[in-house]
């Protein structure tokens, strides 16, 4: 039965895995937005 | 096969460059040159390092696709159409270290499908010795730009694209082969000519381009302007 | 257009939850594998949805390749008309064509998918958009493979006892996730400007091989027979139900997850564009 | 007109092969790797007669394999010593001509390589083939071509990548899964020598592997040769 939940959560481990890799390289090209602006 | 320029008179330009710019990532080489260059003329093309010599030379020669800007060579707006008509010759010698120049050429001239009789009357015309069986990677170095310039000139091309072809070259066969260029240029070739040693071509070169960062800054008729820079 | 984003975002998030519901709940419970077969309606709209992403990731790569050059654009234009048409055609022309399990009209539609998804990338995406789409459709995807991969052992092991079969659908997604992986990593190594042709290059001949990775491995488990995932044959439509709602929640999820990947990337490349101008004006003092 | 690209494609094979008789440096290393291949395998497996017909065929042809790749990474070290690739983009010469003569240049080396490694994996093995020897033959050849040919096509491709030498293998073994696996099942098939099996289907897989990446490298070579 746990395989069932274990499954079920490395699947949207996975995803949220790389959502946040997708965010991080998102803010991060915004400071870079910010900066070029203030330049 | 109709040669496509008979047409082409002396006074049309059989080069033309259009806003070129040619970026790699943020380095920019050539920020926007457009020029125009006519039949049987020898252009030397001077400038500091990073000038963006080197650029302009490859993007003629079709090896480099420039980021924006046109490009139309003997009618044609894309280099690789009439590769026949080039000759190019670049810093390395583009040649096969292990081989003899003969069979360097030999090989050369196979891919633009001429009779082996033309190396050996190549090799004799920049005055190096056809029989010459060592290789070329123990050639010297001014050996080893001739037989370069010998590859470039192979194929007869109308253009010839040649990036430092005299660099440590002693004076006496620099000359020499500036006298052969001037030579191919009475001949109708056109002839571009990137250099540092721009005194060797003084007197001989019909015009100079003087490129600074990308652009063209100026273009005269002799080196008048190498004083006031 | 901004606020669509979190709009769609919460009506997939509702209709995850939905399909979760569904698939733990009121799917009825498998009588050999009991509850662990339940993986069943993570695993295989994961695998679909990846397929699909990695296809469209084929189009787009044909397209950026073949949109350089108007002639063979055209070319390619008549090229996937006529494959629609092929396929349309063929299963009822030549019913000895059709495998044993598919209908001859589920080919036909895949077809006419083929044609119209190709000219809906045409018509949405310019030349240099086809190389995003095909960098975010490859991300994406090799995700939803990773999943995949990763749900298939962990089905595998209260089932049969082991950790991985070499089952044919689990082995060629692995296969597809190696294709993928070296396709993404080509694109971080490659440094000449060139990279979009290459790596278009690259999944052109990937999707070449995927064909002869099935056929290689299915005959290769006609000898050596081992368990198969998820058992073949018919299933009762009641899991059926519950497996395409689970499957249209994740196509929903994907889009969501490759509009932002892609609103990434085209923002990256305006970053670098505008970079590349500034560079172009202020002159180069460095060099002096 | 330029020469027949035939014409041109025996050229650059000639040169190739007669730079290498020439040198020889690099034949010689190869040589001495793939023997040294061979050695590390045989030490890492020894089961006896009857396993080792089971096991022989993933043995030999993932040594070939490794020798191949590394003696594709050499395929284009001669053209970027000097930059000679410059001089043959701007001569009208077709790029298909230079692809297969490469290919086929590959095609001999790997398969002297091979003729080496063979008979050493028949000592060290003690093997006997059981089933039909000569298809062998057809497996051997397909199989070689298709591990060159992509291999080739994939060094050219890694030659505008930072690290060369490790992306080779990382873009061709994936590409090769389907041939590999149709040259072990085939060869062990053929070793095993059961009569219920039979590499037919392997072989015909194996050609239609390297009709479809054959066609795929010429198609594409162009655009890979001029992505500077």
């Amino acid at each position: 039965m746990t395989y069932l939940y274990v499954a079920y959560a490395a699947t949207w481990a996975i995803h949220i895995a790389y959502l946040i890799t997708v965010v991080r390289r998102y803010s991060r090209l915004k400071q870079e937005v910010e900066q070029m602006h203030k330049k | 096969m109709n040669d496509p320029n008979a047409a082409h008179t002396e006074a049309e330009a059989i080069i033309a460059v259009a806003n070129l710019v040619k970026q790699f990532g943020r380095f920019a080489a050539l920020r926007g040159v457009s020029a125009s260059f006519h039949a049987s003329r020898m252009y030397g093309i001077l400038g500091d390092n990073g000038a963006g010599k080197t650029t302009l030379l490859r993007i003629l020669a079709g090896l480099v696709p420039p980021t924006r800007g046109e490009v139309t060579i003997l009618g044609k707006n894309n280099p690789r159409e009439v590769c026949r008509e080039f000759g190019y010759m670049a810093h390395p010698s583009l040649l096969y270290d292990e081989m003899s120049g003969m069979e360097n050429l030999r090989y050369f001239a196979c891919l633009y499908g001429l009779e082996d009789a033309r190396c050996a009357d190549i090799i004799a015309a920049v005055g190096l010795d056809p029989g010459l069986q060592r290789p070329v990677g123990q050639y010297s170095q001014g050996m080893r730009q001739r037989m370069s310039l010998a590859r470039a000139l192979l194929n007869d091309p109308k253009i010839l694209l040649l990036d430092e072809p005299f660099s440590n070259v002693d004076i006496r066969s620099a000359r020499e082969m500036v006298k052969l260029l001037a030579r191919m240029r009475n001949g109708g070739k056109t002839i571009f000519v990137v250099t540092h040693q721009a005194s060797l071509l003084d007197g001989t070169a019909d015009e100079f381009v003087w490129m600074d960062s990308g652009q063209i800054i100026n273009r005269t008729p002799d080196l008048k302007f190498m004083e006031t820079a | 257009m901004k606020k669509a984003f979190p709009i769609l975002g919460l009506l997939t998030a509702g209709l995850l939850s939905y399909a979760l519901y569904e698939g733990l709940v009121v799917a009825p419970k498998e009588q050999t594998m009991g509850e662990v077969q339940r993986i069943f309606y993570y695993h295989v709209p994961s695998a679909w949805t990846a397929f699909l992403l990695f296809f469209i990731n084929f189009l787009a790569s044909v397209q950026y390749l073949v949109r350089r050059d108007p002639k063979t654009d055209k070319i390619a234009n008549w090229v996937v008309i006529t494959i629609g048409v092929l396929t349309c055609v063929a299963p009822y022309a030549i019913p000895s064509l059709v495998p044993a399990g598919a209908r001859a009209s589920s080919i036909a539609t895949t077809g006419v998918a083929l044609v119209g998804l190709y000219f809906l990338i045409k018509k949405f995406f310019s030349e240099q958009e086809t190389d995003m789409l095909a960098l975010t459709t490859a991300e994406v995807g090799v995700v939803f493979c990773t999943v995949v991969l990763v749900t298939g052992p962990l089905w595998a092991r209260p089932v049969w006892g082991i950790w991985w079969t070499w089952d044919v659908r689990l082995t060629s997604t692995l296969v597809l996730w190696l294709i993928y992986v070296s396709y993404l990593v080509l694109r971080r190594f490659s440094s000449s400007g060139q990279t979009p042709v290459l790596a278009a290059a690259l999944a052109v001949f990937g999707a070449l091989d995927v064909p002869l990775v099935y056929f290689s491995i299915w005959f290769f488990r006609t000898q050596h027979p081992q368990p198969v995932i998820g058992g073949g044959g018919s299933i009762d439509p009641r899991m059926l139900h519950v497996l395409l709602i689970n499957w249209l929640a994740f196509l929903c999820f994907a889009f969501l997850v490759c509009w932002s990947r892609y609103r990434l990337e085209r923002m990256k490349r305006e970053v670098e564009e505008t970079q590349a101008l500034e560079a172009l004006l202020e002159p180069r003092s460095a060099l002096r | 007109m330029s020469a027949a690209p035939s014409g041109i494609t025996l050229a650059t094979l000639t040169k190739d092969v007669r730079l290498e008789w020439r040198s020889k440096d690099a034949i010689n290393s190869m040589l001495f790797f793939a023997l040294l291949v061979v050695v590390v395998f045989s030490f890492s497996f020894d089961p006896v007669a009857e396993e080792s017909r089971q096991i022989a065929g993933g043995l030999v042809w993932v040594a070939f394999l490794f020798a191949a790749v590394v003696a594709l990474n050499q395929t284009w070290a001669r053209e970027l010593r000097n930059q000679v690739l410059d001089a043959y983009r701007v001569s009208p010469a077709p790029a298909n001509s230079l692809f297969l003569a490469k290919a086929m240049g590959n095609f001999l080396f790997v398969g002297v390589l091979e003729a080496l490694m063979t008979p050493l994996f028949v000592v060290f093995y003690k093997l006997r083939v059981l089933g039909p020897a000569w298809q062998l033959l057809p497996v051997a050849i397909l199989g070689t071509w298709a591990i060159v040919v992509n291999g080739t096509f994939f060094a050219a491709m890694s030659l505008r990548t930072r690290s060369r030498e490790i992306m080779l293998p990382l873009l061709l073994f994936p590409i090769t899964i389907p041939a590999l696996l149709s040259m072990v099942e085939a060869t062990t098939t053929i070793l095993v020598g059961d009569p219920s099996t039979s590499a037919k289907f392997w072989i015909v897989l194996l050609a239609t592997y390297d009709v479809v990446f054959t066609t795929g490298c010429l198609a594409l070579f162009e655009t890979v040769l001029h992505a500077e």
